[in-house]
């Protein structure tokens, strides 16, 4: 298995090349469906609706962990020792 | 006297007052420590023994006072020599009589010099404590209860640690402080009712000033042996410097006395001023249970760490005495016995560390648990059993009392759980230091684990943990009966009397 | 017939007790059989229905044995766990360590099957404490710190929790432990539920949860990531339902976890916020109560357990074989663990939701029970949410474990390799057990509480998630260096606090209350340390005040008889002076006393 | 016959005067004398104890009173020469002298309990005091700055004083009844015809036996008297003439007045200021004798409690307490007496380590000390309890709460001593020797204070009986 896996990433261009086919053929495809039964009204009438979708929500949710840790959520690993060493040497 | 059920035949209660007595006076004349050892033993262990009499001829449906004897002692003072036995006192007189042996084997090796002695003042003390819980003439109670403080400062200052005249000191005058007015109190009852035969102060008209007031002589007298929040502060000072026999007698039984005395007298001799006062002292229940767990969490010595839990567990007693319903009195009484189990158990645990390491450092003792698995064992079960956990005595102490409180009043319960929430705080904080410790664990590795003799003392509290945990019933039906006669007895008065009700709202 | 129900924790407890006096070549064999033996008693139960082992106590009905289809399948499912566990741990001798498990096994089963709220609050407790020894055994400082906290935490959360029952004991006079009246929440009815929420880690009461999974040991983390929560959703399912509250809680969870998850470095730390998020599913679905979202809470439980014990158990052996646990200190390990790579990666398509594979058929019917409910608000977030979940977990976490840049350092490259066999065995059991349900969930259907009408595999549900995970991947590879872990913790709500300032910061966390919200990282950050403060001021106060003002009156009754000694001057002519002229005292006074 | 014992003492005395004539004897000689006389005396109280008569024109009167107080004055003689058998204090040379004037004084004591004429009282009062202030300088001087003798002096001039202040008065009970006879100026008295001047001279007359019980005012001799005198002395001093005092207090109290109000009050005062004084100053002395005395004063103001419900059984209470009161002291002079090693006074240090030293002796004193301060079941608690009771009974509510204030200042300072006693290292003080015969005689002493504690209804009834027979 790891010879696969070693053959795939020589063959990295391939590789990608046949995901973009996939993604486009799962595009394609998601037309095809009947979307009579879906919950609401965008998913019927928006083609490739869940295709933005994934693709926004994930992009959304990258930037917004991005701009999280920047905003200092992120410490330095050593950020609490400075206040547990205290509690430390309590318990 | 219908109050009495006047035992005929062998005077059991006289008897267990004063054998241990008897066996005292005969180590005045034998000084060999061997002897001294296993004599004291043999008495207390007989002492107990025979105790189990009372259980097998207790009526727990009958509310009266039994095994009663009566004697004239001093008739033109109408004081007489009455001892009797109801369901509140009988579980403290049993929990008495089966610490002794153990106290005993606890000071095995502890004690090295003046065997003799130590002995000696162990069994007075055994007698003096057995009289409170059944004098039921006032005056016999107030000797036993004043008596007890010649023995117990003895063993503090004399076997105690290095503070130990301070503590004994402190111990002796502070309580000896709160109880001189209950005497004057005694004498004033006496000259309304014209008699010291305690049932026959209970339940009289006397007037609210006067209850007032003898209720506040009785609750300083009681409050201080508790100890209540602010008046406790005497019990760390001499639990630390005691030696384990006396930290576990005190745990076990003395402080029992305060909460028997609310019981006892407060309630049923002054129910106006009771029901007047009642909310007060709830909060200073609460007060105490609260502060007690702030304390103990600050402790690094360990007999201190438990010394101030005690506060807050002697907080939940007079908070189940003090909401004056069922669920809270009865929860109050088991409690009192598992408090004596548990913390009894506690400070020979701590003692037993203390013969080894000769430290009650927290500290020092981290990372114990490495070396000594059994003792641990112990001391987890205990620890558990001391913060209320599931399936263990405290737990249904603390419930019944908390369910109570519900009852009575549901802020005042609720103001009661943080003390919960601490009582866990510390108590895993001991636990956790002493079974794993820190990082840098001074070097245990000379420990030796727990003996026979040790786990042969342990091993009953442990199974006392579980089974009032597991089955409290007969100890509940043992106390029932006469805990509810005193509440209906209470209730009653209460609608007859609105203008205690009224104040009280 | 109540004869024929057997507790199963019965086997755990007593498994547990003679643990210690098993030693030797009998040892492995008796560690496989006891969970067997458990995981039987329950299959024996799923057959029957009704109460079963009931106890009177006190003056109360304690039921041992509710057993009904929603108390069987968690209980299949725990059994099941219990074993593969066990199993994964087997080569560990530290017997306290199995003791431990178990007894936090049975304890979660006894929950389950308890059908009164003082036997389950019995066996509640008795989880937290058997959880928390599971954490302690990985030895060493940080583990330490962290159970204490936990310990604490769960307890306060039990005290709420029992809270909680009194007072309704009081308004309701039962302890009998069953659906409570949602539409007209009491006091009672909001702290039994926040006492079950904080073990299903709701935010904002989750912040123990991450810690504590990252700080167990290897094979402890397995069961915590299973029990735990679950059986909170389980409690929360029996008696919370419908809930409106707990839709936005689940929400707000799910999301919440994605965000921090993605942001994670320490993978089992990931994991352990993806447990926040996951489980923020089940209490969406149990909050729009409907037997679908029943039905999808559950069966996401189920198949959650599976997952997610896979995931710790793969991600278990990285730490067990390299010790590592952070992104920035691994990578590209699919060359040297290449069958932990695979089973992990099961677990990621499982936990993404991927057709085929275990959560497709149960998160799915959570969603769609949101837009049946005209909730869509909820079931787009929720979709949301999903994507994110494919991003760190099904993505984010196998590329950077086992491709990605090579962080290892030489020693830790060396001791890569596939673990144990034991270990291997369980993550097969699990990963099969993932694509069983993936591929067939009729059996699993079967066992839902209520009859179910949802078939997962209808080809507009297949698109819809082929094109959400494909388009997401996409969106991954094209943003990758955006989520390149770095080596930095994240900081959880306590970071609002450390905005407002210190001495706000005192003022919200000084005082012990369970009031704080921030509760958990509170205690981390200076609850523990003020606290501490606060209680070595009592006691100072308690010294120096208290005690002062006795010992204060005490000296100064001696300083008065120091004072009336001075009257006692040797003089005689003095004294004399004194006796006279007191005597004349009374003489006057006595003539007064005629005079009047 | 019936005054037996006071021939026994008189021979006594002159025996040891003329032994004095010779010249000095071996000690021993001078102890076995002073023994035998002291247990004589002892033994002829008890045999004329059913007697009564009235002698020479009825001033004295042999009663069961008088005879209950005499055989509990021998009894503690009895006692007290046994224990203090070795006078350390005094000089060998002047110890015939020392014993001569020790039993005149005690036979002033006993013919104070008989005398029942004004007169009588006032000679034979005369005659124990006398006596007893040639005891206090005889002392050896030690330490060089004859505190002996300024004990003796200020003994003396106070005395006079309180004398001066019972002789005025008795003169003008004279003047106000026209006769010396008690029984009389009672019946005259009773008749009516009462003038406020009766309060005065009746309180005149108390005050000369305030003086010899030490209650407040007239306490202000005692601490110097007991630190100066030798540890004997002082041992003889607390106990023995206390009997007299409250003896002759109980006979002048019946005394109707008319404004028995106003007495009660002043004795309520009187009584509440001596344990106060007592209490407070004896917190911080050093000097265990000097403490004691003012422990003394503070048991004064208990005895004046139980005076002034004005009541029979009051008085009985009154007798019950001071013979428990001298039975206490009696153990503790025992113990200061034989531990001190040439009769050097005893700071309370010295007692450090007595339980190592001599285990009995500490035992005797902690039972005695015990009892002082009032701790169950010795016979100072009972008879306080007693004591407070009736004092309750008449409403006196507010003296009785001060009084059990005043038990828990006092615990403190008994406590010191069993302190040192019991926790304190001994360091290098060494073993205390005691002859056996001590020994015993203390732990009788602690036997007695168990029992009488323990039983106390034969002694007060018949106390109380008696005083209501004869007064």
């Amino acid at each position: 298995m790891t010879n696969l896996i070693a053959s795939l990433q020589t063959h990295l261009k391939t590789v990608v090349a046949v995901c973009f086919v996939l993604l486009a053929v799962i595009a394609g495809s998601s037309l095809t469906v009947d979307t009579h039964h879906a919950h609401t009204w965008v998913e019927q009438h928006v083609p490739f609706f869940w295709s933005f979708f994934g693709f926004a929500a994930a992009a959304v949710i990258i930037g917004v962990a991005r701009w999280f840790g920047r905003s200092g959520i992120q410490a330095p690993t050593d950020f609490y020792d400075c206040s547990t060493s205290k509690s430390c040497e309590e318990d | 006297m219908d109050l009495l059920l006047i035992k005929e035949g062998f005077p059991l209660l006289t008897f267990l007052i004063f054998l241990p007595l008897a066996g005292a006076v005969v180590l005045l004349f034998f000084h060999g420590e061997s002897f001294a050892r296993l004599w004291t033993l043999v008495i207390t262990s007989l002492t107990a023994v025979i105790s189990l009499l009372l259980l097998t001829g207790f009526d727990s449906a009958s509310p009266k006072y039994q095994f009663a004897e009566a004697y004239d002692w001093i008739p033109r003072f109408h004081i007489n020599y009455i001892v009797g036995l109801d369901g509140i006192s009988i579980l403290l007189v049993l929990l008495t009589t089966f610490i002794m042996p153990f106290c005993v084997l606890a000071s095995w090796k502890y004690i090295k010099n003046r065997v003799a002695p130590f002995m000696f003042c162990l069994l007075i003390m055994e007698t003096s404590m057995i009289g409170v819980f059944v004098a039921l003439d006032f005056v016999l109670f107030y000797i036993f209860w004043e008596f007890m403080l010649i023995p117990m400062y003895l063993l503090i200052a004399i076997w105690g640690g290095p503070r130990k005249v301070y503590a004994s000191i402190k111990f002796f005058l502070y309580t000896l402080a709160g109880s001189v007015l209950l005497l004057v109190a005694i004498i004033a009852l006496y000259l309304k009712s014209g008699s010291f035969f305690i049932p026959e102060m209970m339940w009289q008209e006397y007037s609210l000033v006067f209850q007032v007031l003898v209720f506040l002589a009785f609750f300083l007298a009681f409050a201080i042996k508790v100890p209540m929040f602010p008046f406790h502060t005497w019990l760390p000072a001499a639990h630390v410097e005691a030696p384990t026999a006396g930290s576990v007698i005190l745990a076990s039984v003395l402080l029992k006395m305060g909460t028997y005395g609310f019981l006892r007298f407060c309630l049923p001799i002054t129910p106006d001023a009771t029901m007047l006062l009642a909310t007060p002292i709830l909060w200073l229940s609460i007060a105490g249970i609260i502060y007690g767990g702030f304390t103990a969490l600050a402790q690094q010595d360990m007999k201190k760490l438990i010394a101030y839990s005690s506060v807050g567990h002697m907080g939940f007693v007079t908070l189940g005495i003090f909401v004056l319903n069922s669920r809270g009195v009865e929860g109050a009484i088991l409690q009192m016995i598992n408090h004596g189990v548990t913390t009894g158990a506690l400070f020979l645990c701590v003692g037993m560390i203390y013969e080894r390491t000769h430290s009650r450092d927290l500290a020092l003792a981290s990372g114990v648990g490495k070396y000594m698995p059994w003792f641990v064992t112990f001391l987890a079960f205990f620890s558990l059993s001391s913060f209320g956990f599931p399936g263990t005595n405290s737990f249904i102490g603390e419930f019944l009392v908390l369910a109570g409180a519900f009852d009575h009043d549901i802020i005042l319960a609720l103001a009661a759980i943080p003390g919960a929430v601490l009582a866990a705080a510390y108590m895993l904080r001991m636990l956790q230091k002493v079974v794993w410790g820190g990082t840098a664990n001074p070097d245990q590795s000379y420990l030796t684990d727990l003996s026979i003799r040790e786990i042969v003392v342990l091993a009953p509290f442990l199974i006392f943990v579980f089974w009032i945990g597991l089955g409290p019933q007969p100890f509940i039906n043992l106390m029932h009966t006469s805990v509810s006669q005193l509440l209906d007895q209470l209730h009653h008065w209460q609608q007859h009397h609105q203008i205690a009700a009224v104040l009280w709202r | 017939m109540a004869s024929s129900f057997i507790h199963p924790s019965l086997f755990l407890i007593l498994g547990g007790l003679l643990l210690p006096f098993i030693q030797g070549p009998l040892r492995k064999p008796y560690l496989f059989l006891v969970p067997l033996l458990a995981m039987g008693a329950v299959v024996l139960n799923a057959s029957l229905s009704g109460n079963f082992a009931t106890v009177s106590f006190l003056d109360w009905q304690l039921v041992f044995g509710r057993v009904d289809k929603l108390s069987t399948v968690f209980a299949l499912i725990m059994g099941l766990m219990a074993v593969i566990g066990t199993l994964y741990g087997l080569h560990v001798d530290r017997a306290g360590e199995h003791m431990a498990a178990w007894f936090y096994a049975a304890g979660s089963l006894g929950a389950i099957y308890s059908g009164d709220y003082i036997s389950l609050f019995l066996f509640w407790e008795m989880m937290a404490f058997a959880s928390v020894f599971l954490i302690w055994f990985r030895r060493g400082k940080q583990s330490l710190a962290v159970g204490y906290r936990y310990l604490l935490i769960h307890t306060i959360g039990g005290i709420i929790l029992l809270a909680g029952i009194l007072l309704r004991y009081q308004a309701v006079g039962n302890i009998t432990f069953d659906l409570m009246d949602v539409a007209h929440p009491e006091l009672y009815t909001w702290l039994i539920m926040i006492g079950f929420g904080l073990n299903a880690a709701m935010v904002p009461l989750h912040s123990w949860l991450p810690e504590a999974y990252s700080e167990a040991s290897f094979n402890g983390a397995v069961f915590l990531c299973a029990f735990t929560t679950k059986t909170a959703v389980y409690v929360l399912a029996r008696s919370c339902a419908g809930m409106d509250i707990l839709v936005v809680l689940g929400v707000i969870m799910a999301l919440y976890g994605v965000i921090y998850a993605v942001m994670e470095n320490d993978i089992r730390k990931l994991l352990a916020w993806s447990i926040v998020s996951q489980v923020g599913y089940m209490v969406a679905g149990i909050g729009i109560g409907t037997d679908l979202a029943i039905n999808g809470a559950v069966a996401h439980a189920v198949v959650h357990i599976l997952y997610k014990s896979l995931l710790f158990m793969g991600t278990g052996s990285v730490l067990y074989m390299t010790g590592k646990t952070k992104f920035t200190e691994l990578g590209g390990l699919h060359a040297k663990m290449p069958a932990t790579f695979f089973f992990t990666l099961i677990g990621c398509l499982s936990i993404s939701a991927a057709p085929f594979f275990a959560a497709y058929v149960s998160k799915s019917m959570i969603i769609s029970a949101g837009f049946e409910n005209h909730l869509n608000w909820a079931s787009w977030l929720l979709m949301f949410g999903a994507t994110g979940t494919f991003m760190y977990n099904g993505l984010k976490l196998p590329y950077f474990l086992f491709f990605g840049q090579n962080n290892c350092s030489a020693e830790t490259w060396k001791k890569a390799a596939d673990p144990t066999w034991n270990m291997m065995i369980a993550m097969t059991l699990g990963a099969t057990l993932c694509i069983l349900v993936g591929t067939a969930p009729g059996f699993l259907y079967a066992m839902l509480p209520h009859v179910v009408d949802y078939s997962p595999y209808t080809a507009y549900h297949l698109m819809e998630t082929l094109q959400l995970l494909g388009f997401a991947a996409l969106a991954f590879f094209l943003l990758r260096k955006y989520v390149e872990p770095v080596d930095r913790i994240c900081l959880d709500i306590d970071w609002l606090y450390r905005k407002a300032g210190s001495g706000f910061l005192w003022l919200v966390k000084g005082p012990l209350q369970g009031g704080d919200t921030a509760w958990g990282e509170a205690y981390r950050v200076v609850g523990l340390s003020s606290l501490m403060t606060l209680s070595r001021f009592w006691s100072w106060f308690d010294w120096h005040v208290i005690d002062g003002v006795v010992d204060g009156i005490a000296r100064s009754v001696r300083a008065l008889g120091d004072k009336v000694r001075v009257l006692q001057s040797g003089q005689i002519q003095l004294t004399l002076y004194y006796a006279f002229s007191l005597a004349a005292i009374v003489f006057v006074t006595f003539i007064f006393f005629q005079l009047l | 016959m019936v005054i037996l014992p006071e021939l026994v003492l008189l021979t006594g005395a002159l025996v040891f005067f003329v032994v004095s004539l010779g010249k000095t004897p071996d000690r021993n000689v001078a102890k076995f004398i002073a023994l035998f006389f002291g247990f004589a005396t002892l033994i002829a109280a008890c045999l004329s104890y059913q007697l009564q008569a009235t002698l020479f024109y009825g001033v004295y009167a042999v009663d069961q009173y008088s005879q209950m107080f005499k055989v509990l004055i021998g009894f503690s003689l009895a006692l007290l020469l046994v224990s203090g058998q070795n006078l350390k204090g005094i000089d060998t040379s002047v110890r015939s002298e020392y014993y001569m004037f020790l039993l005149l004084s005690v036979l002033g004591l006993m013919m104070l309990v008989s005398s029942v004429e004004m007169i009588a009282i006032f000679v034979s009062l005369e005659l124990s005091s006398f006596s007893l202030y040639l005891l206090v300088p005889m002392r050896d001087d030690r330490t060089g700055i004859r505190v002996q003798m300024e004990a003796g002096i200020k003994y003396i001039l106070f005395g006079v004083m309180a004398t001066g202040f019972m002789l005025y008065g008795m003169s003008y009970l004279f003047g106000l009844t026209g006769t010396t006879y008690l029984k009389d100026i009672v019946g005259f008295l009773s008749q009516g015809s009462l003038q406020p001047a009766v309060v005065v001279a009746v309180l005149m007359v108390l005050i000369g036996f305030f003086y010899k019980l030490a209650v407040f005012p007239m306490h202000f001799w005692v601490p110097d008297i007991y630190q100066g005198a030798s540890n004997e002395t002082t041992g003889f001093i607390a106990t023995i003439p206390k009997f007299g005092a409250v003896a002759l207090l109980i006979r002048f109290l019946t005394v109707p007045t008319g404004q028995s109000p106003f007495l009660i009050e002043l004795l309520a005062v009187i009584s509440v200021c001596s344990m106060f004084y007592g209490n407070l100053s004896a917190l911080v002395q050093k000097d265990i004798k000097r403490m004691l005395g003012f422990s003394g004063i503070a048991h004064a103001g208990f005895i004046t409690l139980g005076l002034l419900s004005m009541k029979y059984e009051g008085y009985g209470l009154a007798i019950y307490y001071i013979a428990g009161y001298v039975l206490m002291n009696l153990a503790c002079f025992l113990v200061i007496s034989n531990v001190s090693r040439e009769g050097e006074n005893l700071q309370i240090d010295d007692f450090s380590g007595l339980y190592q030293r001599q285990p009995v002796l500490a035992f005797i004193l902690s039972v005695g000390l015990f009892g002082l301060a009032g701790i169950p079941p010795f016979v100072g608690f009972m008879a306080k309890f007693m004591i407070l009771t009736s004092a309750l009974r008449t409403d006196h509510l507010l003296v009785v709460c001060l009084a059990a204030i005043n038990t828990a200042i006092a615990i403190y300072y008994y406590l010191s001593v069993v302190k040192a006693v019991y926790t304190v290292d001994p360091g290098d003080r060494p073993v205390v020797v005691v002859h056996p015969l001590i020994q015993a005689t203390g732990v009788l002493l602690v036997i007695t204070i168990v029992l009488i504690g323990a039983l106390p209804a034969k002694f007060v009834d018949f106390a109380s009986a008696v005083v209501q027979a004869v007064l």
